[in-house]
């Protein structure tokens, strides 16, 4: 566009992005964000070790012993890399379970509230059948159903995900329902899909994903909590509620091998809670002009 | 004379709420011809804006029937209904609400298009243009987004998307009602001038008098869910003969210290929709009630050619004093005189800011 | 916070199903049955000797098929009923009643008959000999109980209520909690292993704590007086403590195995099972697991197990990881282009179900570490202690990690090698005519020569299959609080204190 | 009012079918034989396949839903099929624990939230709200169960001030009370966080409401003003969301009861469920789900108490 | 001390961060009569009256100025007496009788609070309290005010509600009222009633009124006195009738141009062209120049100052009377 016209002067809204890092805090947030999912994007890269590699005789080595700047666990594996797998893993047990319940509770929410003669009644009382199993109880029967591990985690964190998703995503498109701009596009004689896709979900949208960046964090504890019963994670595959509920029999000899992933997992939940926060703010209308 | 534009009769609509049914709209019956408009008034709640969805069908009916050029929409299947949607348009009173904050202004007008498959993409990117001026906005706007728009901006841009697909008829649901005084006049201006240009008819809502007045060719007052009195504009401002018509005369504060005092309130508040009034909906209000009025419901009678008014009395009321007052001073009619010549050319692309 | 005076708390990992005699297997169940009800005869210290229990004395016929036990007059029950001959029949009977399910019938033997002959003499009359006998009466299974009760509760014998001749009487029981037991005060026959056949804790409260921090926190804190569920790490740190005290037992016979399923692809080659046993290191493991608290298991038994044939042991490979590639070489076994050996389009990989216990956990991660080194890959795949019994008696796995107890050779070994016993407890679907024939003969022998040679071609047939890898011999272990004197670990069954007797609560 | 609670009431019905439906069919997937897990490690088959027969393991699926809700009309759960308990006595004795440690943890946890949660609002952009902030945050990002046993290490260990194996007794004894401390400490502490952000944002919402201003603008003190204008109305919003978050705060329980060794129905329905203990698995899904739909619903209640539009007329 | 103006505004400048809400604001409020107050949506007329109560939200702050009660500088007040003022001296009433009273208490609370606020300690029993507040609730014609008493905002309508705020704004006799737009939510009819009754109680209790509107029909109805203001400024003041009698100020008039009338019929409306400049993008010189027909090159240089060119007549425009400028 061309800087000759007379349009200079209102200054343009800045971007999201821009919004986020204006604010220190939420700068900082992002990039904390940034660094984790980069440290376990790469982890096969950074990590010094083979992560499998064993070595009973360093077992349960202190941090900063020679070589193993976070100790060795019980295995007498590197810490370090232990951490960067772990982090990948945990990343990708969140992220999985958050996408596959966020798609299908979106959905079932859009239809709710767009179909709300009909579906609206059966798609959330079947929702509140689903939000009164607590997460936990879903766990422990998928992993009875189908064995522990990562996939029964993710799955069970996915179905505890669906309900919370579609009363957001429900409430968010009654909200945006209401709005003249839905009723002008029905008045133009849009299909229902073209209306949910084009005009219903991108307006949606941030709230759905302030929410999602939230839930996330409660996935990555509430997993954490089944590797904590035992449901998660099969050996040797590295994930940090496991590795943490494995240290723990070891808290008071080897506090490092509990502790580490520990503030692992809190280091996530804790990006994730503050980035939530940032967007919140960021995209908060009122702090719009 | 071929069928008028919009009929519409005996159009019903009741929302089941908690605590009971209301009846939104109630019975209504009114037809708006080929560049004429009509102008819809009454307090708030009294059902305009639900009136207006029913005769495009964004909402259906309890009862009644919506002709458009002749044919009944009202049990159109949804290819039909679709394609029938060419024909009227609907413009609202939020400018914020009834604009996707996610789609572009040229995209935003592009839409109606795409649905309705008409050009390809460099034709309608032409239309796009050639509506934005037709609007008074530049064609480079196009690819900004609405909250980099004022309200009165905004407005026009709903207005070029409206008239993307040549409707004949527009349905204004308060199009001017948020906006301030000063941008008002240029979006009644633009209503007006477009409506001269395209033979639009319009469906026009509001609930300001004035703002009516300067509008319609023909005006409906309605109240709770019915509408009260129907006439020409001249006709029912100089000789409304519905007291409810009166009341809402007499209470318009007029931008003349010399006139006042003269605004008389009505007592009460406008009735619950949930239960109204039997008989005359107006009686709990009315300074002329009388006792069959809380018992029987007033027909709808034609006081004069075109004058239509659903009260017992309508024949009987006394005549109203001239509201025609002296206008603006002399100093004042002046200098407006001076500062509308000296203005640069009208409806000219606003630039704004 | 200390605990009450006078009663003994202690703390164990998990609580039983039920305290029925011939119906619980599980080692908590042991815990308290042994406390509450008496058996015939009794085991000393060394885990080979039985000495008299509820019987002062006992014959063994001639032909080894006839045992009269002589009982002692002085008995009685907790809620004093006199114990008679009758009530030891009772029990027998139940025990072998296929009404009573009980999964351990097998342990009472070939029984022909149990009758009293008088009030105080039993005769136990076999089918065929059975040389185990007097160790599996000295087991909890057998413990004698009342009929009354029994009969009185039914299927809630043992959940909601107790009657034993033993040195605590039931109190109450709060499942996954506590169970409330007291001091059973006539109580004075109790087995001549103990200084003081009588108990001197007023009550003892048998208290789950399934999270072994607590339990060492709790301990040390003094909210606890004994356990003997004690992560390996913290045992020797534990010995230095001058608040606590320990006792270990060196004639405990709880053995951790990986046994496989020898029909099952890849495992069904001899070489790959011999393989495996080259391949894992299996000291360091048990140093970095156990901490120097169990010893490397180079032998399916203990040394020290009556039956344990020395020869067998011999046949274990040791440690050669080097020799483990030949062996895969030279069985066809070629490395893959994942570093996953392949034979016949077949990966040497193999899936390993194991009940979750932080050993098993270690030790299988570590395995795998090792078999990675050589090619072979092993899956594992966890689960929670009830689920995974259920587990295991299916063909899904290939492998699998278990520990047991058991008193004599001829005990573990027919449990777990008798092609009768398919698919459970016989878990490697091991079924060699052979092994089957040598189990009987060391069941039904005389003459303990016999029997011993019996049971030793047994242990070799098995070992050179390389049915298992063993992996240790676990060492038992019991703390007790400052306050606790004569807190002595026996190791019955993995019960660590038995009847529970000469213990005392000073302060 | 009463008529709300009622149209409440009835829609909760639905749901609870459901939910028995729903755990009854879960119950149901789960491979594993009851008759295997009740026989034990070494049992023989025949043993095994008699102990079907016996718990009726071997009749068809549907036979088994039927009378299984035949008797629960009669209000009977059946009984455990580990151990024979009346699945009610086991839920009896469990849900009164669970019960306390619940009670006990919100009777602290929401009030310091909701008192932090104001703080912070009240005081915003200064130090003590970012302080409450990044306590909250962090308060919600710890694992229970290191909550838990950094608690124990410290608190119990270390410095031996209280004990934490088990529960001491009723709570309005010494022990009772000194034994529940350590788990409410626990389980109110993940939940403080959320509650004080919660309580933050709405608090923040309201007192930039139109009739807070008209508060202030009749000459109100700010501390009636925060008080009963400002969180008397963030407390609507307070309240429900701490009703969506009770699930989250079930799944806590059945951690800290592992941890602390906590007789509730938790850990009696991770025992159950990991043993395919199905009368008793479905028993505790019953009570935990309906408890959850009893909170909402009594949240629901309250919501209308503090809101006077929502007591429809 | 009596004849002079009841409050006196001078200087008065209130920020938001970066640009002046309000900028540089003269004005007087005469005793016993309304002072009307219009101006376009963002002019900064709610600005202007929360700064007279001392409540300018966050991020605002009044950065200079005098705001003088009765000769008392209220911006020097400490907070107690300022609360004092606040409700007891001056009150307001808001534009939104939807929002403005709080949903989760009675009617009749709110009010018993508002009495409370101001009485000393200790004062007035409860059932004395009730007495007045439903007298009060009578003062502003609500029917059957004792049942009121107890309902809740939800419960009224909108009139009602703001005639709710209205009995509250009066509870304490306040000598000054301020009304930030009391009608522009309601319909015609009931907006009548409202502008009657307030027209009735200043009758009755001769207090001062400041009263907001964007509406010139309600300020030819109800004010003595009116200032207008654009983009923060007071463009013009005047008595109402000669404001409306002879406009001076450019954007005063093009503001009459632009009301339909009911006693006029005209083809098209005097629309002013462009829009109210964004506060972060005000032009230097007089504000209203990049949209005034009139616009002289030092408009655009200078700020034009309030003079005065008749009996309590002022305007800040350069070029007025636009007869010359023609
Ligand atoms: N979706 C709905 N559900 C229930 N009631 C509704 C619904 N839409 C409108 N109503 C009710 O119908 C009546 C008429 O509403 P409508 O919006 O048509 O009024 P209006 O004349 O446009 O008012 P306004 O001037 O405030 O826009 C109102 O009482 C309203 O509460
Ligand atoms: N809390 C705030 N934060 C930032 N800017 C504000 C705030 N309140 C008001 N403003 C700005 O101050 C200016 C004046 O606002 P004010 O509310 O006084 O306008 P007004 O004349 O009352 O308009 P209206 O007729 O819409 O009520 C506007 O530009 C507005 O954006
Ligand atoms: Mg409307
Ligand atoms: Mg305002
Ligand atoms: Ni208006």
């Amino acid at each position: 566009m061309s800087a000759t016209t007379a349009e200079a002067e209102a200054p343009r809204r800045p971007g999201l992005l821009a919004r986020l890092l204006r604010d220190p805090a939420a700068a900082g947030a992002l990039i904390f964000t940034l660094l984790l999912l980069a440290a376990a994007a790469l982890a096969p890269w950074l990590a010094p070790t083979d992560p499998l590699d064993n070595n009973l005789a360093l077992s349960m080595q202190p941090p900063g012993s020679p070589g193993l700047p976070l100790g060795a666990d019980a295995q007498g594996r590197d810490m370090v890399t232990r951490m960067l797998f772990g982090l990948r893993a945990s990343l990708l047990m969140g992220f999985s379970a958050t996408l596959a319940g966020g798609v299908v509770g979106v959905l079932l929410g859009f239809l709710a509230a767009f179909y709300q003669r009909w579906l609206d009644g059966p798609i959330m009382r079947l929702m509140d059948m689903m939000l009164s199993f607590p997460a936990i109880l879903v766990g422990l029967a998928i992993a009875a159903i189908f064995g522990p591990g990562l996939s029964s985690v993710v799955l069970a964190l996915a179905i505890a995900t669906v309900p919370l998703m579609a009363r957001i995503a429900r409430g968010s498109a009654l909200v945006t329902m209401r709005l003249d701009y839905i009723e002008a596009a029905r008045a133009i004689g849009m299909t229902d899909a073209r209306l949910i896709w084009r005009h219903l979900a991108p307006n949606c949208l941030s709230a759905i994903f302030v929410f999602t960046t939230l839930r996330f964090g409660q996935v990555i504890l509430l997993g954490s909590a089944l590797s904590f019963l035992g449901l998660g994670a099969q050996p040797p595959t590295a994930e940090l509620g496991a590795m943490a509920s494995e240290g723990r029999n070891f808290l008071f000899f080897a506090p490092h091998i509990a502790v580490i992933p520990c503030i692992g997992i809190f280091a996530i939940v804790l990006a994730f809670n503050l980035l939530g926060d940032a967007l919140r703010d960021a995209l908060d209308p009122r702090l719009r002009f | 004379m071929s069928a008028p534009l919009l009929e519409v009769e005996g159009l019903a609509r009741h929302w089941a709420v908690k605590g009971g049914t209301v009846r939104a709209v109630d019975g209504v019956s009114f037809a708006l011809g080929r560049g004429e408009t009509l102008a819809l008034v009454g307090e708030s709640g009294c059902g305009k804006s639900t009136t207006a969805r029913l005769a495009l069908r964004l909402i259906e009916p309890t009862a009644g029937r919506v002709r458009i050029d002749g044919t009944d929409i009202t049990g159109l299947s949804g290819g039909a209904m679709r394609r029938m949607r060419r024909q009227a348009q609907i413009i609202f009173q939020d400018p914020y609400a009834s604009l996707n904050p996610r789609l572009t202004v040229g995209e935003a007008i592009a839409e109606p298009l795409i649905v309705h498959g008409i050009g390809d993409a460099a034709s309608r990117a032409a239309r796009v243009r050639e509506l934005l001026g037709l609007v008074g906005l530049a064609a480079w706007q196009a690819g900004r987004f609405p909250h980099e728009f004022s309200g009165g901006q905004r407005q026009r841009i709903g207005i070029a998307r409206a008239l993307a697909v040549q409707p004949a008829l527009i349905i204004c649901d308060e199009p001017v009602s948020a906006l301030d005084v000063s941008i008002q006049a240029q979006v009644v201006n633009l209503l007006k001038d477009l409506q001269a240009r395209l033979g639009l008819a319009y469906l026009f809502i509001a609930h300001d008098l004035a703002v009516v007045k300067h509008m319609a060719d023909r005006v409906a007052v309605m109240y709770l869910g019915r509408i009260m009195e129907v006439a020409d504009k001249r006709s029912l401002f100089a000789n409304p003969r519905h007291p409810y018509t009166r009341a809402l005369l007499s209470a318009i504060p007029q931008p003349d210290p010399r006139r006042r005092g003269m605004v008389k309130p009505l007592g009460g508040d406008v009735p619950s929709p949930l239960n109204p009034p039997p008989g005359c909906r107006f009686h709990t209000r009315c300074p002329h009630a009388e006792a069959i009025c809380r018992e029987v419901e007033p027909p709808d009678v034609e006081v004069a050619p075109g004058h239509r008014s659903a009260c017992h009395f309508a024949a009987a009321l006394p005549p109203v004093e001239a509201l025609a007052g002296e206008g603006l001073s002399p100093i004042a009619a002046r200098r407006l005189a001076l500062f509308a010549e000296r203005k640069p050319t009208q409806s000219a692309p606003s630039t704004l800011t | 916070q200390p605990a009450p005076r006078n009663t003994l708390v202690v703390l164990r990992e998990i609580d039983a199903d039920n305290y029925d005699p011939p119906r619980s297997t599980a080692r908590s169940a042991g815990e308290s049955i042994y406390m509450m009800s008496d058996t015939l005869v009794s085991l000393d210290w060394d885990m080979k000797t039985v000495k008299p229990g509820l019987a002062e004395r006992w014959e063994v016929s001639p032909d080894g098929r006839t045992y009269t036990f002589h009982l002692r007059r002085d008995v009685t029950f907790c809620d004093g009923k006199p114990f008679t001959a009758r009530d030891v029949v009772y029990t027998m009977n139940r025990w072998l009643d296929p009404a009573t399910r009980s999964p351990v019938r097998w342990r009472a033997g070939p029984v022909k008959e149990i009758r009293a002959r008088d009030d105080h003499t039993v005769e136990y009359e076999l089918n065929e000999p059975y040389g185990e006998l007097l160790y599996q009466l000295s087991l909890f299974f057998a413990s004698i109980v009342d009929q009354a009760t029994v009969e009185r509760l039914g299927p809630n014998f043992g959940v909601q209520g107790f009657n034993g001749t033993g040195p605590y009487c039931w109190v109450s029981w709060t499942p996954r909690q506590e169970l409330v037991l007291q001091k059973h005060p006539n109580y004075r026959w109790g087995p001549p292993i103990y200084a003081n056949p009588a108990p001197q804790v007023d009550r003892v409260i048998w208290r789950v704590v399934p999270e072994s921090q607590t339990r060492l926190a709790a301990l040390q804190t003094g909210q606890a007086d004994a356990t003997q569920y004690i992560p390996p790490i913290a045992i020797s740190q534990l010995r230095q403590m001058p608040n606590v005290r320990m006792s270990t037992q060196e004639n405990y016979f709880w053995d951790y195995f990986v046994g496989f399923k020898v029909d099952k692809p890849v495992m069904n080659d001899p070489a790959v099972r011999r393989a495996i046993n080259q391949a894992v290191n299996r000291a360091a493991i048990v140093q970095a697991v156990w901490f120097g608290s169990a010893k490397p298991a180079d032998a399916y038994l203990n040394p020290n197990t009556a039956g344990y044939d020395a020869e067998a042991a011999k046949l274990v490979p040791g440690y050669d990881p080097e020799a483990a590639k030949r062996t895969l070489d030279e069985a066809g076994w070629r490395m893959g282009p994942d570093n996953v050996r392949v034979k016949d389009g077949q990966r040497a990989s193999f899936l390993t179900y194991v009940i979750n216990t932080q050993q098993s956990r270690q030790v299988l991660e570590a395995m795998q570490a090792d078999l990675r080194r050589v090619g072979i890959e092993m899956k594992i795949q966890m689960w929670d202690a009830t689920v995974g019994w259920g587990r295991l008696a299916t063909q899904e796995f290939d492998a699998f990690m278990m520990s047991y107890p058991y008193v004599t050779a001829t005990d573990g070994f027919s449990l777990y090698f008798d092609s009768r016993n398919r698919p459970t407890p016989n878990r490697m679907n091991w079924s060699d005519p052979a092994t089957d024939r040598a189990l009987e003969q060391a069941k039904v022998a005389l003459d303990p020569a016999a029997r011993m040679a019996a049971i030793a071609e047994a242990q070799r047939l098995v070992a050179a299959a390389n049915v298992w890898f063993p992996v240790a011999r676990e060492q038992l272990w019991v703390a007790s609080s400052m306050r606790a004197e004569g807190v002595r670990a026996h190791g019955i069954y993995g019960v660590a204190l038995y009847k529970g007797l000469d213990i005392r609560l000073t302060r | 009012m009463a008529r709300h609670a009622l149209r409440r009431i009835l829609l909760v019905i639905p749901v609870l079918l459901g939910v028995l439906l729903i755990g009854f069919l879960l119950m149901q997937v789960v491979p594993t034989d009851a008759a295997t897990v009740r026989a034990g490690p070494t049992a023989t088959p025949e043993v095994v396949e008699a102990i079907r027969r016996d718990l009726g393991l071997d009749r068809p699926l549907y036979v088994q839903f039927g009378l299984y809700l035949w008797r629960l009309a009669q209000g009977d759960l059946g009984v455990s099929i580990i151990n024979n308990v009346p699945v009610s006595q086991e839920l009896g004795a469990t849900i009164g624990p669970t019960l306390e440690l619940m009670v006990a943890s919100l009777v602290w946890a929401i009030p310091l939230g909701i008192l932090m949660g104001t703080a912070a609002a009240y005081w915003r952009g200064g130090a003590i709200d970012k302080a409450i902030l990044a306590v909250s945050v962090a308060g919600g990002s710890v694992p229970v169960f290191f909550l838990g046993l950094l608690l124990i290490w410290f608190v119990g260990f270390q410095w031996q001030l209280l004990p934490f194996t088990g529960r001491g007794g009723p709570l309005w004894t010494m022990e009772g009370l000194q034994a529940i401390v350590l788990p409410a400490l626990t389980l109110g502490g993940v939940f403080i966080g959320p509650v004080a952000r919660m309580t933050r944002t709405a608090v923040l919402d309201v007192l930039s409401a139109d009739h807070v201003r008209t508060a202030r603008a009749k000459g109100l003190t700010e501390r009636r003003v925060v008080t009963m204008h400002a969180l008397r109305n963030a407390l609507i919003p307070v309240v429900t969301l701490v009703g969506l978050q009770i699930g989250f705060l079930l799944g806590g329980a059945v951690v800290t009861e592992t941890v602390f060794s906590w007789p509730g129905v938790g850990r009696l329905a991770v025992g159950a469920i990991l043993s395919s203990d199905l009368p008793m698995a479905q028993g505790t899904i019953i009570v935990l789900s309906s408890g959850f739909i009893l909170i909402n619903l009594a949240v629901d209640m309250l919501y209308a108490a503090l809101d006077p539009r929502m007591r429809a007329a | 001390m009596t004849a002079g103006p009841i409050l006196r505004i001078e200087g008065l400048r209130t920020r938001f961060g970066g640009f002046a809400a309000v900028d540089g604001v003269d004005l007087d409020v005469p005793r016993g009569r309304t002072l009307g107050i219009v101006g376009e949506s963002g002019c900064g007329k709610s600005v202007l009256s929360l700064s007279v109560m001392g409540l300018v939200p966050r991020p605002g702050r009044i950065a200079e100025g005098r705001v003088l009660l009765e000769g008392r500088d209220l911006l020097t007040l400490p907070p107690a007496a300022m609360r004092r003022v606040r409700g007891g001296e001056v009150a307001m009433i808001f534009q939104e009788p939807m929002t403005s009273l709080n949903p989760v208490h009675t009617v009749g609370a709110q009010i018993v609070e508002a009495m409370r606020a101001h009485e000393p300690k200790g004062q007035g029993s409860a059932r004395d309290l009730r007495e007045r507040a439903i007298a009060a609730l009578r003062r502003v014609r609500i029917p059957s005010p004792e049942r009121r008493f107890e309902e809740y905002p939800h419960q009224l309508s909108g009139g009602m509600r703001q005639r709710v705020m209205i009995a509250m704004a009066l509870a304490c006799a306040p000598r000054l009222l301020i009304a930030d737009e009391p009608t522009t939510a309601l319909d015609v009819t009931v907006q009548a009633q409202i502008l009657d009754l307030l027209r009735e109680l200043q009758a009755e209790t001769g207090m001062s009124i400041i009263l907001i509107t964007h509406d010139l029909g309600v300020v030819a109805e109800m004010a003595d006195e009116v200032a207008v203001m654009y983009a923060g400024r007071v463009v013009e003041r005047a008595p109402a009738a000669a404001l409306f009698e002879d406009p001076q100020h450019p954007y005063t008039i093009g503001l009459l141009g632009s009301v339909p009338r009911l006693d006029e019929e005209r083809t098209r409306l005097l629309a002013i062209e462009g829009s109210v400049p964004p506060p972060f993008a005000l032009p230097p010189g007089c504000r209203f120049a990049p949209r005034c027909p009139f616009v002289a090159e030092a408009c655009r240089a200078e700020v034009p100052a309030l003079r005065g060119i008749g009996p309590a007549h002022g305007v800040a425009c350069l070029r007025a009377p636009v007869e010359l400028a023609a």
